[in-house]
């Protein structure tokens, strides 16, 4: 664990950027308050920890964050821009993604289906563009049909590749071709390419999760929100798990992780935030917080005492 | 396991479903072209006992051509409800509004007898006779639907499933009785002197007159191919899964960056142009439109086209459009009992294969687990 | 023995969620079982509870293999879950709530005996007989739906996560209920993810993970067990 | 627009809107009950209702009963009628439910076709009644309009400021509420009611207080097809005939009853049933007849639009929330 | 488990294996095209045989108003056969269901077969204003035997197109004066149901009466509460009401009418011809006026009511007389030594005689002259239609 904290501190400089400032948000569902007054912000290219007791509005504070629910009061920004008040498919596009607690990846479509919805965030087709095709571009070098596994003959490639470069290609197609590029290459990113073309409900659990992981990425986020990623997972599943959420970060990206495995927590974050009852009550470094007695009080369980009382 | 016809059904279709998806393609191209100009030849199927399915055997049956083409109008209109009902999965109670706004725009705009025509040369000084011509209806039609599906949707696609059902079903009505009581779309006895598509005169008749109803169907099987194939393309493509991430998982669809509602109102929008053009050739054909032809049990009739045939699967649908519409015709011996046995045969359908005759694939995965699952979770005694 | 699992299996269309879990709970004991989320703690209670079939196994409850009884028969014959998220009606008053809990019996008298049980164990819910459940406090719908529970008479009371979102306090206050319950002479099958709560309070405890039994033992020697310490109470 | 017409008379419109409405409201509570417990639209409960006119027209015929006959066979037939509808109706509802709905609901299939289902039982309920039968029976089966004999003459009761009550509108009205009030206190406050409210609310935890959702689904189609039948027998008094398609229009208004007072809410579809019926009296009065479905569904949209789960919100659980 | 390649290579076998025998299939198919066509239809080509088409809605909820016309046209042509044994005249029915959508490939089928010589139809306007223009493009002569909309030959005339009743303007007429002249109102409230039937009849009713309509309102198809109507007609307190509508909405319309107090004479149009009116309104239709362009049953002689009656088991209905009278109007142009369309069209644009119900002649668009035309009005006595008196034109 000391190796995994040391490895932490020499990559993550995290940036003085704010990448998602969560100020003083209230959220209440008719007389229940879910979220009282939370306030903390993101670093861009830190790992940030977010945990509490179950029901603590861990996932409230997500939905507000990604526009499913609007804050009563308070405000939430992401690069300076206000977020609350905006569609859930418009926050996805200025840069925030997430992934689920209880999975909900698209079960009738494949993997990579799942993966090209979130590609598809970035894409310019219009309906009326997938319909006529007729919005012609020409093709960079690196963006040519490949002559090579494509499951045409080599003729047949090589002629899809001379007719792209004298008459162009719709980008409808151009699109269409770079998102199963790039969706392939992020399942092979978070390990489930060998099931690429299976539906979602048939791949194993935690193929599942890391699909969930993967089309979330697939909307090319500033900011990744991972909710519960271990959950159900055993052990051995959990350390590559945080190995990916670090190799996730090293690409770039800021993430947000909401856990309950502490040792979890602890072994990849840079920063925890604790929620309890809808209300921070302690923000610091991993150490910190697992000696906060706040902390333990509420969420790590009592010291020793509670089986006499 | 007892094999029912029905089990030998369902894998003998999952067979060939496999084959077919797993065709090369120099395979599948021949066998398309060879089913379309089978179907090009249609008309004059005469050799028996192939012959045996055409419609004009009997004694009260009806013309061959007229049937097929009648078949081929309902085809158009099921592909494009099915569009909003298998691809978006948007149930649309009122589709029969956007068949009737389609013919009444040919009829309204293309014959020099309507009342909007009429007032229009009025108004402008124009010749006794004048009217707009059948090329340029196509996309008044077109536009019109476009509008409506928007006017329609834009408010209430954000209500839910049920909701939606009962608000296009009124639509639908609301539609027709406009159409009954204004004055200026001809009140109840309608519109007649539909312009007729244009085409170079043949035996001293137009191409397209009421006695060579083939030419009719052809046109019609021209517009339905070209329409699938549009449909195809939109399936196929980021819009096609962007309907099925709505169907599945919305709230997750529209994390996922998918503005749901902007797909959601296309959707409306194009069924309602496909069921706009369906309504434009009929009209076309028919010569006349009177407002009774629009009654809300078509629209029942179209959905029914729709979920019998499977929804979602372009195959399922035209399948079912061509059952629900040939039928009745083909045994038009049993003249009272029809709807009767046409009841029957929609309950026995669903309750035995709710999944559509040729469902969809994922449909039918998904059938399979619902069902698997409804399995588990009645552990009955 | 009470009630006996062995080797469920129980899926969700293709995903298996319990592959072969074997657990038993004696009569009087109070039996803990901890897990991480998504280890199939509620899997196993929706199993023993009869909402979800299995796929293949066998529940033995009372001597009687209900593995295909529907859940409302197996209610009958003694056994009631408190669902995860408590699951009172919202739309209905406290009164209803708990007259729902005692829906199958027939016995006036004893039943108006239960509610005075359930009211002494529980003033708060006696105060707020007349008020709709949905507008009651988290901590109080709790105690609604184990009291509701109780309304049955039950012989074996399976509670799934009834910590879930309370307060520290209240936390503290349902688990010395549960106590009270468990000395009045009930069965109880509890799955936590409090689990310094649940190990410190159960007389023995099953460990799952990933949809299976990895550890089981006396709930006080869990507690002290290095391994577990590190994975469910974040202590190193 | 004929307003002075509609003010000068506004009483007497309203009681005959609310004659009106209290039909659809009964017809209403059917697709509100089965909803609410479903979550399904119950297509063929318009063919419920249907089957219960054509029980009160066999009744009055096996009693011979007609406009001359004396005071005590008009009591024994209408009561006899009344009776004999209900059954009918539930019995009807049932035997939807049994053949249709339940094998669907085994496979737990997704609500289209629940849907198509219904729609085909409904052309095999018309279809029995506007020709099958005919076939075995001849008349008065078939497409015809049925007349039935009026065996209570509209006599006014009594007239308050200016508004004339006849009593066939206070037996329809009267007898609508009190149907409705009956069903609310069952639902709210019977042991059994509980359990539909509870199944309404939350299935699986209903199943785990002991509630056996195929009775309690069986016990809602049995209900809603009783309210069918008292509707029935009503309608006729007010209307004296009944048709084989007959179901499919008063179908349509019930529904949208329903929906506008919030589908699944039991006096929601009272007050959904009422304000369609003066809704519909009132813009015939301002327009004419032809005009009063637009007018029913312009009024839904509305309401939806600004009001999505209609004007009391949904859900049977709630009804007294 | 397979490995990938072993799967694949499967895939392609099967796939293969599948292609072939669909090649082999289409080949069948587009070999078949070329192969034999057998003449269909048929049909002796004796000197002595035709077929008559009757077309209009044999099913669904207006059956009623078409059968009675269709029985009428088989009375007809079984007398005609009975004395002419070695002619093999045909009557062959097609059920539209009343919708111009189903009537169109019905009329496809008659006008693209030689063998149909002439049709009977359509039944409604609806129906012939679709199909007319097939028939017309065809040289396949019509005669309909209730399709009475004024446009079908005042505005929009087809010279295969012959009715034998009056229009719906010469009936509007009629009305009026009948409840001008011998009705003697002064104020007559005036009703439509909105069809494509009633409302032009309404409309030329109330241009007839002018001043006379003390107020007028719609209803529609399938409504059942009248409510509105009936205070509207209450406020306006007219000596006479006239609906121009359809037995299943006229019935309940007239038993409000009544039950509100409402007690003056009630007119109906042909629509109400027919056993169904007094059945739907019951008491309440004892006494309404119903008017007809058809000549009553033992005003035309003979014994057609009683034949009938004896064939069918029940009164003439609706139209039935015009049936026999269609019919036989073909019949006759076949004795005449018609054999094709020409001829047959020829001969009824001709035609001259005396039929059941008037004396027909046609004018060049199709009508029986104006002079011919008879507009009888019935009255409901002890639930049936008894007729009353012939109304003015």
């Amino acid at each position: 664990m000391s190796e995994l904290s040391l490895e932490k501190q020499t990559n993550a400089t995290p940036d003085d950027e704010v990448v998602l400032e969560v100020d003083q948000v209230t959220l209440k569902f008719g007389g229940v308050v879910a979220l009282n007054g939370v306030d903390f912000h993101i670093r861009r290219g830190e790992i940030l920890g977010l945990i509490g007791p179950n029901g603590a509005g861990k996932t409230t504070c997500f939905n507000a964050m990604t526009g499913v629910y609007a804050p009563t009061s308070g405000n939430i920004r992401f690069l300076g821009k206000q977020v609350s008040g905006r569609q859930s498919h418009q926050i996805t596009r200025m840069g925030i993604a997430r992934t689920f607690q209880n999975i909900r990846l698209f079960p009738e479509m494949s993997a990579l289906e799942n993966v090209l919805v979130g590609c598809d965030a970035r894409h310019k087709t219009s309906v009326l563009g997938a319909l006529f095709r007729a919005y012609r571009v020409r093709p960079k070098p690196e963006e040519l049909p490949e002559i090579t596994g494509t499951g045409l003959t080599r003729a047949q490639s090589r002629l899809r590749r001379a007719t792209a470069k004298v008459f162009g290609v719709s980008r409808h197609t151009l699109e269409e071709r770079a998102g199963r590029k790039k969706a392939m290459e992020l399942l092979r990113f978070v390990g489930i390419a060998d099931r690429a073309n299976d539906l979602a409900r048939n791949l194993p659990y935690g193929y599942q999760r890391r699909l969930e992981i993967a089309r979330a990425m697939a909307t090319e986020p500033q900011l990744l929100c991972l909710d519960e990623p271990a959950a159900g997972f055993n052990p051995a599943e959990k350390e590559s798990l945080m190995a990916l959420i670090r190799r996730i970060r090293d690409r770039g990206l800021t993430v947000l992780l909401i856990e309950h495995d502490m040792k979890l927590v602890m072994g990849v974050t840079d920063r925890i935030v604790v929620l309890e009852f809808g209300q921070k009550i302690a923000e610091g470094l991993p150490s910190e917080v697992a000696s906060n007695p706040k902390v333990i009080a509420a969420y790590l369980g009592e010291p020793d005492d509670a089986a006499s009382a | 396991m007892s094999t029912t016809l029905l089990d030998r059904y369902a894998t003998a279709r999952k067979a060939l479903a496999d084959n077919w998806a797993n065709g090369p393609i120099w395979v599948k191209l021949p066998i398309v072209l060879a089913l379309i100009s089978f179907c090009f030849y249609l008309p004059y199927l005469n050799i028996l006992p192939f012959a045996q399915i055409r419609t004009d055997l009997g004694a009260g049956g009806t013309d061959w051509s007229s049937v097929l083409f009648l078949i081929v109008i309902y085809m158009i209109a099921a592909v494009g409800l099915n569009v909003v009902i298998g691809l978006a999965g948007l149930l649309d109670l009122g589709y029969v509004g956007f068949y009737a706004l389609g013919a009444y725009s040919v009829a309204l705009f293309g014959s020099p007898s309507s009342p909007v025509t009429e007032a229009i040369a009025r108004k402008f000084d124009l010749s006794e006779g004048w009217a707009v011509p059948f090329a340029a209806c196509i996309p008044i039609a077109i536009a019109f639907a476009l509008v409506a599906g928007v006017i329609l949707g834009a408010p209430t696609l954000r209500l839910r499933g049920d909701y939606l059902a009962i608000v296009t079903m009124g639509f639908g009505e609301i539609i027709r009785i406009i159409l009954r009581n204004s004055e200026f779309t001809g009140g109840p006895s309608g519109v007649i002197g539909i312009p007729k598509p244009p085409g170079p005169e043949q035996d001293g008749r137009d191409y397209f007159n009421s006695l060579d109803v083939h030419r009719w169907y052809w046109l019609a099987l021209i517009v339905l191919i070209l329409l699938m194939f549009a449909v195809r393309r939109l399936e196929h493509s980021r819009v096609g899964r962007s309907w099925l991430a709505i169907r599945e998982d919305e709230d997750a669809a529209a994390i996922m960056g998918v503005p749901a509602f902007k797909f959601k109102l296309w959707a409306f929008a194009i069924g309602a142009a496909l069921g706009a053009i369906a309504g434009l050739l009929f009209a076309s054909k028919q010569g006349v439109v009177e407002p009774n032809g629009f009654r809300l049990n078509l629209s029942f009739l179209f959905v029914a086209m729709v979920v019998i045939g499977g929804s979602g699967n372009m195959v399922g649908v035209l399948i079912g459009a061509f059952l629900i519409t040939y039928l009745p015709e083909r045994f038009r011996g049993f003249e009272q009992w029809r709807p009767f046995a046409f009841g029957v045969a929609l309950v026995a359908v669903m309750v035995l294969r709710p999944q559509g005759l040729v469902p969809n694939r994922r449909r039918a995965k998904e059938f399979e687990d619902r069902r698997h699952e409804a399995k588990e979770a009645a552990a009955d005694v | 023995m009470l009630l006996q699992l062995e080797d469920v299996v129980l899926t969700y269309g293709k995903i298996e969620a319990l592959h072969g879990l074997s657990l038993e709970v004696a009569e009087g004991e109070v039996v803990a079982l901890i897990g991480a989320n998504g280890a199939g703690k509620t899997s196993t209670m929706r199993a023993i509870s009869g909402i979800r079939g299995l796929s293949s196994g066998r529940i033995v409850f009372d001597g009687v293999d209900i593995t295909k009884r529907r859940a409302d028969q197996r209610m009958r014959k003694g056994l009631c879950l408190v669902p995860e998220g408590r699951g009172v009606f919202p739309g209905m008053s406290v009164r209803e709530n708990l007259d729902m809990g005692a829906y199958t019996r027939r016995d006036k008298a004893a039943v108006a005996k239960d509610f005075e049980r359930v009211f002494d164990l529980f003033p708060r819910l006696s105060e707020r007989r007349k008020q709709t459940a949905g507008t009651l406090s988290g901590g109080e719908q709790q105690m609604l739906a184990i009291g509701r529970a109780l309304m049955s008479r039950p012989k074996l009371l399976l509670l799934d996560e009834p910590s879930m979102g309370l307060a520290p306090m209240l936390i503290q206050q349902i688990f010395t209920i549960i106590a009270e319950i468990a000395h009045q002479g009930t069965t109880i099958l509890v799955v936590e993810q409090n689990a310094q709560q649940a190990l410190s309070r159960a007389d023995r405890a099953y460990v799952l993970e990933t949809g299976q039994i990895v550890k089981t033992g006396p709930g006080q020697e869990l507690l002290k067990d290095p391994s577990i310490r590190e994975a469910y109470l974040g202590v190193a | 627009m004929d307003f002075t017409s509609l003010i000068d008379n506004l009483g007497s419109h309203t009681v005959d809107g609310l004659t009106k409405g209290a039909i659809y409201a009964l017809v209403a509570l059917g697709y509100t009950l089965v909803y609410g417990v479903l979550r399904l639209i119950n297509f063929a409960h318009s063919e419920v209702f249907m089957v219960g006119t054509w029980t009160v027209f066999g009744v009055y015929a096996v009693f011979n009963a007609t406009a001359a006959s004396g005071v005590g066979t008009v009591i024994l037939a209408t009561s006899v009628a009344l009776i004999a509808a209900t059954l009918a109706s539930a019995g009807t509802a049932l035997a939807v439910e049994r053949i249709a709905y339940r094998p669907l609901r085994k496979k737990n299939a997704p609500p289209l076709i629940f849907l198509i289902t219904a729609i085909g039982c409904s052309l095999v309920l018309v279809e029995l009644f506007g020709h099958v039968f005919r076939q075995f029976f001849g008349p008065p089966f078939g497409r015809a309009l049925v007349s039935i004999p009026t065996l209570i003459d509209t006599k006014v009761l009594f007239t308050v400021g200016g508004v004339s009550i006849t009593n066939i509108q206070l037996i329809v009205i009267f007898g609508a509420v009190l149907m409705m009030v009956l069903l609310d206190l069952f639902v709210n406050y019977s042991r059994l009611g509980r359990g539909v409210r509870a199944v309404a609310q939350d299935p699986d935890t209903a199943a785990l207080m002991g509630v056996n959702q195929d009775r309690v689904i069986m016990l809602v189609f049995v209900l809603g097809g009783a309210m069918a039948g008292v509707a029935a027998m009503l309608y006729t008094l007010r209307y004296d005939i009944t048709k084989f398609d007959i179901g499919f229009l008063i179908g349509v208004k019930a529904f949208t009853a329903a929906v506008l007072g919030g589908i699944g809410n039991l006096r929601g579809a009272l007050v959904g049933g009422l304000l369609l019926g003066v809704v519909e009296v009132y813009s015939s009065t301002l327009f004419s007849s032809n005009w009063e479905d637009v007018t029913a569904f312009v009024v839904l949209i509305a309401v939806l639009m600004f009001r999505p789960t209609g004007i009391l919100g949904e859900s049977l659980g709630k009804a007294r929330a | 488990m397979y490995s990938l390649d072993q799967q694949e290579v499967i895939v392609l076998r099967r796939s293969t294996r599948f292609g072939f025998s669909a090649v082999a299939l289409a080949l069948a198919v587009s070999a078949s095209a070329c192969g034999t066509t057998d003449e269909n239809g048929g049909g002796d080509d004796g000197d002595c045989a035709a077929t008559i088409g009757i077309m209009g809605a044999l099913s669904g909820s207006n059956a009623s108003i078409v059968i009675p016309s269709v029985n009428g046209a088989k009375m007809a042509l079984t007398e005609w056969s009975a004395e002419n044994e070695d002619c093999d005249i045909k009557l062959q029915e097609f059920d539209t269901e009343g919708d111009p959508a189903k009537a169109t490939p019905a009329a496809t089928q008659m006008a693209t077969n030689e063998d149909f010589l002439g049709v009977i139809g359509g039944a409604f306007s609806g129906e012939t204003r679709a199909t007319k223009g097939i028939f017309d493009d065809a040289g396949l002569t019509m005669i309909s035997q209730s399709a009475t909309a004024t446009d079908l030959t005042l505005e929009d005339p087809a010279s295969v197109f012959h009715r034998v009743i009056g229009y719906d303007d010469v009936q509007g007429v009629a009305i009026a004066n009948y409840l001008r002249e011998v009705l003697q109102a002064k104020k007559i409230f005036v009703v439509d149901d909105s069809t494509a039937y009633g409302e032009p009849l309404a409309n030329t009713v109330k241009t007839e009466l002018g001043d006379l309509v003390a107020d007028s309102d719609k209803t529609q198809e399938g409504q059942t509460d009248f409510a509105a109507v009936v205070s509207k007609v209450e406020a306006a307190a007219p000596d006479a009401v006239f609906y121009a509508g359809y037995a299943a909405e006229a019935g309940p319309f007239l038993k409000q009418l009544r039950d509100a107090g409402v007690e003056e004479p009630f007119v109906g149009g042909d629509g109400l011809y027919g056993a169904d009116f007094p059945k739907a309104a019951g008491a309440a239709s004892e006494g309404a006026i119903v008017t007809c362009p058809c000549l009553p049953a033992e005003e035309a002689g003979g014994t057609f009511a009683a034949d009938y009656e004896a064939e069918y088991g029940e009164a003439p209905g609706a139209y039935a007389a015009e049936g026999y009278d269609a019919m036989n109007i073909f019949l006759a142009a076949f004795a005449d030594g018609a054999r094709d369309r020409e001829a047959v069209e020829k001969f009824v644009d001709a035609y001259e005689g005396q039929g059941l119900t008037k004396t027909y002649k046609f004018d060049e668009k199709g009508d029986v002259a104006e002079e011919n035309v008879v507009i009888w009005a019935y009255k409901v006595t002890d639930g049936a239609l008894v007729a009353d008196q012939e109304v003015p034109k």
